[in-house]
This record gives C-alpha cells, structure tokens and sequence, in this order.
C-alpha cells in the first residue's frame, strides 16, 4: 500500500539519519579527546613553565584536529545543506577547540586569533564546511573566562607585568564585543560573564600597582 | 432513582445526624486554622520590622537602635503573638503547627538576634517559652514554642548573623566579627549534629545548605578583612614585619 | 556553657522522639500486616463466597486491630498533647482500618459505621488516643472505592438486588459528605472520587434493571 | 571610619528626608498590600463555600439549594468583596493585583456557577462588576474586576460543572449534563482563542489543560451514560431496535 | 584595526540573521493564528456538526497557510543551505498543521495523508523548501491523539459505526510507525503515546460490540 | 449570542493590550539601546579619562531619554490606570536608566541623585506617569554595585582620593536604605549585595591610606 | 610516585568497566532488538488471529534470545562477583522478555511461567549467569498489564469464554503475588497496578456474562 | 501447586533480601552516625584548633568504623557475588567515610591517603569485601571540597604558608585525576566541581602572596 510504501522509506531516511549522526559523534568524541590533551599541557601554564615549552606540547594537537574536521567535513558533504541539522552535534567540542586555538595564538602572539585564522588553522579555509560564527565567539568567551585564573597564577609565580598585558586585551576585545547586538541567548549569557573577567583582571593589576610591583619593568617583546 | 432521594428513614437521618456533627467539627477547624495562619502572618511582618530595626546598628547608635529594637519585640509579643495564643486557646499546638510555624520561626529569629547583640549570647527556648506564658488565660495551656521551630528559627538566624558581620567588618569592628563567626560556628556544629533526628528534616536540609554557606561568608569577610589589617601592619615596612606578624597572630588568635 | 547545655537537651528530647516514632512506626507496620490479612478475607467476597463466612475470618482481626491501637495509644500517653505530631506515622493504616471495618458493618447491617461506632470498635472510646475526623472520612471514602467492583462481582455471580442496595447505601453517603465544607486537601481528592463510584453502581443497577433481573429478590436479611 | 558617620551635613539630611519618605511610602503599600491578601482570602473561603452549597443540589432540592447559594454568595458580595473594595480604596487595582486576584478568581467562579445552574447561562463580566459599583465610596472609583481575572476564574468554572455533569448523570439528568457539556466547549473553544493574547499566560495554560481534561471527563460521562440509555432502549428485543435506534439518534442529537 | 574591522563584520552578520529570524517568527505566528483559527472549526467535530460544515470552515484556513509556507519559503531562499539553523523557528507550528490538514484529510476520505499530500496541500511540492519528516511523522501522532475523544463523541451522537472504522485506521497507522527505528527523542515520545490512543479506541469499539451496537450499518461513502 | 458577543469584546480588548505591549516593549528596547551608549561612554570613566570628557558624552544621551519616556507616558495615557499593567515591560530598562542618572549624578555633584531630581531629568515631574519608588531604589543599587570597580580603577590610574569621596558616600547611602523596610523580593536582594561593595570600597580605602597614599588632593571640585 | 602509579592502576581499572559495559549494552540493545520483533508478532493476538499462527512467529526469536543471554552470560563470567554492579543495563530489557516468554507460554498453556521454566527457555538453567527473581516478578506484573485489552479484543472479535479464563488466571495469579512482603519499590508498584488488570477483567467478564454471551460455550481445550 | 509452590519460594527469598538489607541499612545508619562525631570534631579545624587536638577527637571514631565495616563485611559473607547488589545502600556513608579519613590523613602527613591506606584503616585490606574505587575516588573529591574552606580559616589565623602547601597538593591531585577517562556520570560531576576548588585556593595564595606574607617558614614539619 501507499502508507506502507511511505513507511518504508521513512525508515530508510531515519536509518541513515541515525548513521550519519553516529558517524559525527564518534568524530566529535575524539576532538573532545584531542582537546583533553590539549587543555592538559596549557593548565602548565598555570603552573608558570615556559611559554615556548607549554605551547609545543599543545601545538602536537592541532594537526590531529585538523584531520578530525576534515573528517567531519567530508561526512557533511554526504548530505549537503544538513550542516545545521546536525550542528548541535559538534557544536560545544567546536568551541572549545576554539578557546584553547585562541589562548594559544594570544600567548604567542598577544593578540586575538581571528576567525579566518582559527577556519585556517583547522583546515577549513576553502571548504564548504566553515566555522560557524557563534561557535567562533562562545569559543573566545571561553578563553576569555580562563584569563583571570592566568594572571593571578602568573603573578603568584613573580610577573607583574601580565596583568597589564592582558586587561589591555581584554578590554579591547570587551569594547569589540559590546559593538555586537547579541540576543537572549547562550553567546549572550557568555558574552555577560566576561565583564567579571574583566572586572578580576582589573582587581589584579590594581593589587600589582597599588603594590608598586607593576612598575619598573621596562621589556615587553615587540609583538605586544 | 426517585426511591433513594425521598427517603428520609431512620437510617438515613443518623448518618445525616452524624455528617453534620462533622461538619461542624471541619467548620471550626478551619475557621481557627485560617484565624491562626493570619496571626502568624502579622507575627512574620513584624518580626522582620523588628530584624530591619536591629540591622539600623553601628559602631556608634548600638545602645539606642537596639534599645528600640527590643521595645518592637516586645510589642510583637504583646500584640500579635498573644493573638495567636488567644487564637489556639491552648490546644491544637500540633494538629495546627503548620499554620502558625513560618510565624513563629521569624519569631524566634527575631528574638535571638536581639538577645545576640545585647549580650553576644543565645537566647534559650526555655527563656523564650518563659515570656510567653503570661499571654494566655491562665485556665489554658500557655502556648509553648517546639524545639523544632525553635532550631527552624535558629537556623535563619544565622543569616542575618551573616549580614550583621559584614556590616560590623565594614565598620572597623572586627573583633565583633570575629565573635559572631565563632558563634555561627557553634550554632552551625550543633545543629549538623541534631538536623537528621528532627521531625520532617526536609526544610531543615536546606536550611543548614542554606546556613554554611553564611558561615562561608562570614568566614571570607573575616579572611579579607585580616589580609586588610596585616597589610596595615606591615606597610610600616618590612624590616618589622616578622615581629608584627607574630603579634597579629597572637592577637587574632586570642579573638 | 548554657548553650551546649541547651543543645544537649535538645539531643535528648529528639532521640527520645525519634524512639517514639520508630515504635509508633512498628505498631504501625504490624496493623497494615492484619489489614492485609483482613483484605484477603475479604476479597472472597468478590468472588461472592456466602457473607457470614467472610465476615468470620475478617473479624478475627478486630480483636488483633484494637490489641495494636491500644499499644499505640500507650506509647503516644509517654508524651501528652503529641498526637498530632506523629499523626502521619499511622495515618493511611488507620484509613485503611476504617475503611475494612465499614465495609464489614456494612457487610453485615447495611448501614453506615458511624465515627464513633468505629472508635467503638478499636477501643478507643474513652481514651485520649482519639480516631481523628478527617481520616475516618478518608477511610468512608476507601470504603466507596471498593463497592463498584464488589457490586459488579456480585451481579457476576447472580446476585442481582446487591445493586439496588448499595446504590440507596451509596446515594446516601454522597448526598451526606455532601454537607462538608473541605479545603484542597487529600480528603476532598478522595471525595472527588466518589461520584464515579456512585454513577458505576448507578450503570451496573440499571444493566440488572432493565434486563428484569433485579426480580428475584429475597434472601437478604430482614434489615436491608 | 569615624569622620563619615558622625557627619550630619546638608547633603547626608537630604538623602535621609528623601528615604524616610521611601520608608513611608513602602510600609504604607505593605501594609496595604497585607490588608488586601487577608481580604483575598477570606473572599477566596466563602466562596468556596457557596461552590460546595451548589455541589449540594439534586433533582429534587435544586430551588431551595441555589436560593441559598445565592444567598451566601450575596453575603460573601456584602461582607468580604466589600472588605476587599474598601482595603483598596479605589486604587492600586493593578499594582496590588497579585495580592487579590485568588479570592477574585474564586469569587468569580462562585458567581458564574450560580448563574449557570439558575439560568443556564454564562454570567457576564459587566453584570458581575455593576454588582460591585454599589460596595463603594462613591468618591473612589469602584473595583472593576479585570478581564484576566474573569477568564481565570471562568477556567475554574469548567472544572466545577464537570463534577456538576457527572452528579446530574447519576441523579438521571442527561439532558442537563449535555447542556453542560455544550456550554463547557463553548467556553473551551472561546479560552483557547483568547487564551495566547492573555497579559501573563502561564497559568492560563495550566488551566487550559486541565480544562481539557474536564472537557473530556464530561463528554466520556455522557458516552457512558447514553449508552446505558441504549441498552435500556434496545433490551426490550432485538426486533425494534432497528427502529429505536434511529428514535435514539434523533432524541440526542435534540438535546 | 583587523580586531574591529571583524566585529564589524560579526555585527552585520548577527543583525542579519537576527532580521531573518524575525521575520520567520513573524511568519510562524501567522501561522500559528490560522491553525488556532482551524483548530477551533474543527472542534465543532466534537459537537457532531455535519462534517461537511465543520470542514468547510476549516478549509478557508487552508489557502492562507499556503501563502504563509510560500513567504517562509522565500525568506529561507535567501540564505541557502541554512533550512535546519532556523527550523526550530516553525517547527512546532508546522506540526500542528499537520496533524489539522490530516485530521481534516482522514474526514474527508478515510485515508491517511500521506506526506506528498501534505507538501502538496501546502505549496511545497517543487519547492525547495520542504515538509520535514520527522515534522510530518510528529503531526500525525499529535493527529492520533485526538482520534480518542472524536470516537467516543461520534458515538454520544449515534453514530456507533465510526470506532471501528477508526480502529481500522489507527491499528494500521500504528503498524506502520512500529516499522521505524526511532530513537529515544520526541518522535519517540509521542509514538509511545499513540498505543494509548489505540487502547482507548478498542474499548469504546468493544463497548458498542457488546451492545450490539455496531451492526452492519450501510449508508457509509464508498470510500470507507 | 450575548456569551458570544462578550467574548469578541474580551478579544478586542486582549487584541488591543497585544499592540499596546508591542508598542511598549520597542519603545524599552531602544531606552535599551540609549542606555546602553550611555554606559558604553562611562566605561571611559573606568579607564580614568577627565570626568568633564566622559559626562558629556553620555548626557547627550539624556534627552533621548526624555523623549522616550515621553512616548511611553503617551501610549499609557491610550489606558488611564494601567500603568502597573505594563510596568514589567520597561521595568528593568528604567531600572538600568536610573542607576545610570544617579551614577552621573553622583560624577557632577557628588550627591545622591533623589527620586524626584530623577523624574525631573526623565521628564516626569507633571505627568501622569512617574517613576515608581521601588524602580528608583533598585537602580540605586545597581548604582552601587558599579562603585567597588569604579573605585579600583581611578587609584590605579592615580586617584587616590577617591575611596575616602566613595566610601562616605555609600556609607551614608547604606545607612539610609537600611530606614527601609523591604520585603523578601528583588529589591531586598539587591540591597544584600550593597554590604559587599561598602566592604569593598573600605579595603581599597584602607589600601590607599596605609600607604599614605590619600593626601595628594587637591584637584577635586570644590562641592566635594 | 605512589600517587601517580595508583591513578594509572584506576585509568586501567575504570577503562576496563567502561569496555565491559559498551559491551553488555551492546547485547542488551539486540535483545531489545528481537524483543521487539516479538512484540510486534505477537500484536497480532490482538487482531485475533489464530494462536498457532501467532506464536510460531514469535517463538522464532526465542533460539535468538537465547543466544543473546549466552554472550551476556559470557561477559559476565569475565568478570565474577559484578553481575549486580552491571544488573541495570540488562534489566529492563530482561523484564520485557520475561512478559513476552509469559504471555506467549499462556497462550499455549493457559499456565503460569514458571522462573525455571523462563530460565530454561533462555538457557540459563544450569549456568552461573540466572534469572533475577524480582526481574522474573516484574516481567510477570508487565503480562498482566497486558491481559485486560487481550480480554477486550477477544470479546470484540466474539470469543465471549475468553474473560472467564483470563480472570481465572489473573484471580490466582494475584492471589500468588499477595503472599509476597514487597518493598516500596519498583515491583511493589507494578504489584500494586496488577489489581487495576483484574479489575478490568472483571468488567468484561461481567459485561458478557449480563447480556447472557458467556453462558453456551462448552469445549475449551483439555490443558485449561 | 507449582504456582503455589513457587511463590512460597520467592517468599523466603523475597524476606532473606529484606532482612538481608535492613541489617545493611542499620549499620550504615551506624557508619553514619559515627562519621557525623567525627566530621563534628573536625569542624573544630577550621577554628583552628591544633591539629593534634582536632585529629585526637577524631580519630577515636575510627575503631567504632572499624568494626561497623567488619559488621558489614560480614554480613555481605552471607550472599557472595551480592556486593553490588546491595552496595546502594551503604555507598554514600562510605564515601563520606573515606572524605573525613582522607582529610585527617593530609592533616597528619600531607599525603594523599591512597586506596589501599583507607581500606587498610577500615580493616578491609585482606577481607572479601573491598573498597569500591569510585566511592574512594568520589571520598576524595568531597575532601578536596572541603579544602578551600580551611586554607581561609587557616590564613585568618596566621598560617600563612597553608595555601602554598594545599595547592601543591590540590594541583597534583587534580592532574592524576585528569588521567582518568570518566563517564559522564556522578564521579565525573564531582570531579568537575574540584577546579573551583583549585581556583578558589590559588586565589587565596595570590593573596598572601601579592601581601608578601607568604614568606619561608621554617616550622613545618619535615615530611611537607
Ligand atoms: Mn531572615
Ligand atoms: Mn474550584
């Protein structure tokens, strides 16, 4: 009949709908794995080792991460049009990548990884599967979220000029944000938390000034 | 089914006779039930004025605003608690406990404030219930606060305890800080000791969440205000710091 | 110090309640073992065994009930006025007491047990260990619950006049309770109950009804 | 921090004045706000009393039942909503509506049941507020209970003539309880239209699902009752039944 | 600086997407007028209205939902690819109004309406902008809930040929969804409901059965 | 029929309290929106640019203020005796507004800014449409809750005067809310966390002065 | 370090559990799978087809099943003394195929299942891997919810002796489970819903046995 | 009968269970009741106490724990292979046990109590029955809770080398526990909450540190 017809390709449909949504998680679980590694090595930078040496252990990741998007994009391909139907999918170990990419690239760098820097970095320049936009945000809340805990371990370990370096960033990129008109939504209730990064970072530096110990250091690299 | 409704038989009328001594009872139940529950509501409006009162102190006013304070308190014991004893006439103390216990709790937090900052020491339930009994009619059983609601009271106190510290730490009293954290403390032990043997401990669960999280503020407040005073201490430059800092734990720990 | 005192007190006086409540807990527990007991005898009266019968094994465990509510009431004279404070610890077994008890008055005499008969029944008249109002009126309702089915099990079985009398008994009692001012309480739910059972024995009367069967009366006793 | 506390300058008194007329202002609206939820709850009561005098009507008493329903819900008019008209003085109607809108809905729903059950018909908002005007100082503008209210209350209503229906069922009453069934769906469609476009629509929701419950406790009363009718009708032998059926069809679908 | 030149970019991509969705919504509020609109018709079904009164109603509604779903479809065109990141938007109205045009579709001819019909009856049928099938299959449950109270209100009014034909139609609906593999999400929830709906039609079926109700009545349309 | 008729009415009026809300709910949006230009450029004052500088800019805003209130006293005047019908749809944007004002208020004159000076600067003085107390004293608090930060960030940038200014003032300020009586609601909430931004102020005062930082006033407007 | 060294043995240990569960609902899924399948032949009772047709179908997943619990049983012998630690992710699916194996074993039997009988069914007899009792119990408890539509299709499909026999059943089988003391728990409440089966059971039986349809039927096959 | 027969042999086992588990329950409300005076005398800590004081008081619980886990063990001998069959039931005492132990054993040592020390001080080091890893670990989780907590009392009362020594432990705890791959479950929840924890104690250093307080001490014992 008609309705056993129809049925029959309903089912077709939800199966492979269900394949495929097993084939993205599976990916999204080893990104979530790399980014386990990944987040490992930068907690040492809580710890006060050297940049150079927390960086290269965590940089390890990103070819790893590379490839797993990749992966992802081609299973995408497969379905064209349906890269929000399963976006949920991988949306929160995205945004993480996102924050450990950016808190890597600032340690670096001093500056903020743009969008098409972070697309890049994971391969996705030219393909038809890019980095959602929001996704890229939360992912710089995120790092954004773990700049206070940094600076206050950077100043128990003797450095006294980080706190000015970062409320430097983070007040442009708090100034960036607030030219965004954002919705009641998860990037908003992020976008809200920021302010009280700020607002610790900004007690920080107060503590190293008011101290005097923010003073009288005289080299910054010349990137910063 | 004309026959059953016509009937007026014998049998009949007792059971008529009997649901209406029923209704009756249920009717004067209820009507007290009601009399209590706004008794109890005038009680926790006043009790509060009563606390806000309290929460007017500093350094300076302490005598005057807790002299008032207590003056409102036993206002809210003349007026409204003696209506709500008049209220229960002396019986139902249990059947009609949840209607009158969210009263009596703000009560007994009131009450125990008070106490607390005129002498720095608990108020006892025993001394509570004691003030109490000159407000019924003395043919009835005078209406006796339950340990239960007394511990539900206690346990609020501790909040506006909390709120009271923070202000006194504001207002360079320290010392007053430090004795409430110790007494929260030792309210707070006691109470995690007795909390799983009360009556319908649900409430009290939270409340004791409720209350530990108070001793935790109280207990950051004192942490920053010594790191505030240390500093000050040792500002004066470090060669003395050893000496002073020897000295500010002697002196703290002797709080 | 005063205080430790005080709450050394308290320790005293909750264990003690908590004493209480476990033996008030274990009386309780034995009186919904004989009602249990109580029910089993009387469900063969759904499968329309002969009434006196019934009747006999259920009332067994009157002797049983009134034995358990006495002990009940000597632990509950240790601590004067505080019935109402472990009222909950035996309040849906005694539901249940009046509810069989009624059913077997009403077994045998057609009539509703009035409060005071039931208090009668389980000893408690002249004791200060009261049958509170509220669940006896519960317990009429549990009562109500179980006649649908009995009527319907009785017809079954070729009874055809039991629905014509526990439709006058029932009409009567809903037409009673009726007279109640209750509050949005347990008991008011229970009655809300009771219009269904009264309008299913009203259905299974008029099935027996119009088919002519309600004729053949006669063995009933004289009191109905 | 002496300096700061000892200081009484111009500006300090003026921020003082200004909140000692806040203080004013807020216990005066508290406690105006209290006197009102006591009045709600009163009214909320009694009309809850004139419901369960209504529940008390059968075939036989009907006349005499709603006369005295009437009566009790004149007095619950004169003495509590007149309580409640005079609490708010003609103002406040919608800042205090949280703190009243329990007993108005309860009287609401008190009001319409009693209509219904007289005339079969819905009590209209209107002819309930022009019954109100008279309660008031004819200096203040009167209560004019809202359109939300009404229609809370309404939803309310359905649930009672649910338990109306199936009484009026087993007292053998068919036709009234599809009357009541016709007019609960009436009102059912009516809510569900207006029901998205209501102020604060939560609670309407709630009420809209448990109107559809009892929208269908109803109608499943009625099915079971119609056919216990039917097999009255057709018991007599299966040679008519051809015939009574039709008859059947015909009857209900008159009602 | 590149820092703003991006956020500038991010704020006209958010505003853009923020005016898209608004108009989506504005759109699905329509629609959700017009089912509330059709709902209501239908609902006279229950009071036994002659179907063709009530569906004539209900129709009208079915022109402006058509228009509605074209103005949708053309929002979405203008930002191809992007159907699943808004679908949630019309998710829910699209369902109701598929468990109304099928609801009206199975009055009108006894059949279920089959998902090509539905995209027909909406103007969908060579568009781009398709009837999802898990919306489809959702509205149909929402369909079968209200099956139940359709019976047992056809019958009140004498109709006591309308449960088995609606015992037919849901037993197979019923067989057909057991086909699929659904996993442990809303469509699963509410198939799980649909067994509840076949029970409720079995009794009232077995209630007119017993009567001898349910004869063999002929002035049915062919075709039943 | 009469029902019928009322309930068209009822329609027309909910229809017409829909549009109402619209209208009231785009004019809060773009107080919204002015508000949050306002705060942008007090930020500044964060950043310890001159007073005179940061106010300017933000009172431009003020006017716009005015002009939306306005609007919004016209559209209420639509329903005479409703304002607290709709007053949850502007409620917290003139919440936000007033802690704004008063912050501002506090920056030019170092007083609090009075309830009534606040209805004269939205315009609001002789109308019918006033700013509810409870409004006022919540924006109050927010006010407060900006001062502990405000504090921090002038001493970094090298005002060490400014703690002994705030302090008095939020000293006086707390000990006027506490003649208030409040109940267990928003306000009450708000006011709790008043206690923390004294205690905070007092230690960045105690900062200052134990490092004999306080005495290099001078610079300060004489009103002080 | 120690320290290090006993998290190693933890990561170890944890991993191991993790694969032993992936594994165990692995099984657990198919079963599901074949139940299902069951289930849905057996379905067809309902539409009263003949009983050996129905079974024959059914019963083929039975050698399935078996050889699904064999691999659970070998699981668990990898790991002895933790069938309970694991019980959870097996046990509803258990309790399904308890119902099915009863029902179907009634069907042809007009007997109870027995527990050893079950075990046998699925090769548990002699292995260390058993039956849970109170999975047994409970699988026992989901046929009886089963029974009363049974009763109510049979009947409609005119097999009028079917409500004798199945209260018959019902009737000893609850008699059975009162003996039982049963905890507040899971099996206590479907215990506790057996009685709304029985219930339901009666009803019909007494629906067929006033209208005279129970009375003529007098061949019922010898096991009964 | 069989059916009969059978139930009295689910009766027993049903009652043995029963039994079985309500002498679980009574010891573990023992257990419970022990860990309640030791938590009690440990609150004294964060007066601070001296510890040996604090731990005496304490440590006269553990022979009462002692012998309540030799109660339960031997109990458990009863049933083997029912470990986890029961475990529910004494699992949260247990891992409130191991938190109280652990937390006394840092305050003596300043080591981790490994898992075979706490079995070891519960006597369950060469008995069957052992000590579950995920209740040890979760034991552990609850101690770290308490730590932050403590660092500030200690601070306040002049220990200003306290949160050095308690990062070093927590940062060390906190990385072993990152080795382990935890399900989405209980433990990895509690595990979740141990950063706010880290957090909250690095800031606390930051604090004496940034004072200058945190200075080399020389009074600590010789195993720190
Ligand atoms: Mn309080
Ligand atoms: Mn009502």
């Amino acid at each position: 009949t008609t309705l056993e017809k129809q049925f029959q390709d309903f089912r077709h449909h939800l199966d492979e709908s269900v394949g495929l949504r097993d084939r993205i998680r599976a990916v999204a679980m080893e990104i979530e794995s790399a980014t386990r590694l990944m987040h490992s090595s930068l907690l040492l930078g809580h710890q006060s080792r050297p940049v150079p040496e927390v960086l290269e252990k965590a940089k390890a990741q990103i070819g790893v991460l590379k490839e797993l998007f990749h992966r992802l994009a081609e299973i995408l391909l497969e379905c064209p049009g349906q890269y929000y139907r399963f976006h949920g999918d991988w949306r929160s170990e995205t945004q993480t990548v996102v924050s450990l990419l950016a808190f890597m690239h600032w340690l670096e760098t001093g500056n903020l990884l743009i969008h098409t820097e972070a697309e890049e970095k994971l391969g996705l320049n030219n393909s038809e599967f890019g980095l959602d936009i929001e996704d890229y945000l939360v992912g710089i809340c995120f790092m954004s979220n773990e700049l206070p805990r940094y600076v206050v371990n950077q100043v128990t370990a003797g450095d006294y000029d980080c706190p000015r370096k970062v409320l430097k960033f983070l007040t442009d990129l708090h100034a960036a944000f607030r030219m965004l008109n954002l919705r009641n939504d998860f990037l908003r209730k992020k976008f809200d938390g920021m302010k009280y990064d700020l607002r610790r970072v900004e007690e920080v530096y107060y503590d190293v000034k008011i101290r005097g110990l923010a003073a009288n250091v005289g080299f910054w690299p010349s990137y910063w | 089914p004309r026959m059953m409704t016509a009937a007026a038989s014998g049998e009949s009328s007792v059971m008529k006779d009997a649901f209406s001594r029923y209704a009756d009872y249920l009717n004067q139940l209820n009507d007290k039930r009601e009399r209590v529950v706004k008794a109890s509501r005038d009680i926790t409006i006043n009790s509060k004025k009563v606390i806000f009162q309290v929460h007017r102190m500093s350094k300076y006013n302490r005598e005057e605003v807790l002299d008032k304070a207590e003056k409102d308190l036993a206002a809210v014991t003349e007026q409204y608690v003696a209506r709500l004893v008049k209220e229960l006439g002396g019986t139902d103390f249990w059947k009609l406990r949840r209607a009158y216990s969210p009263g009596v709790q703000e009560y007994v937090e009131a009450a125990t404030l008070c106490k607390f900052c005129k002498t720095g020491t608990l108020l006892n339930l025993d001394e509570i219930n004691s003030g109490l009994s000159p407000l019924s009619d003395p043919s009835v059983d005078p209406l006796q606060i339950n340990v239960l609601d007394y511990l539900l009271g206690l346990a609020d106190l501790t909040g506006e305890l909390m709120r009271l510290a923070i202000g006194r730490i504001s207002d360079g009293e320290l010392e007053f800080a430090e004795k409430i954290c110790r007494f929260v403390r030792e309210i707070y032990r006691e109470l995690k000791l007795l909390a799983p043997s009360m009556d319908d401990n649900h409430d009290m669960k939270t409340k004791m969440d409720t209350m530990l999280q108070s001793v935790v503020k109280i207990e950051n407040a004192c942490f920053s205000g010594c790191l505030t005073w240390s500093d000050k201490v040792f500002s004066s430059g470090s060669q003395r710091r050893k000496n002073y800092r020897w000295l500010l734990i002697h002196l703290l720990s002797s709080l």
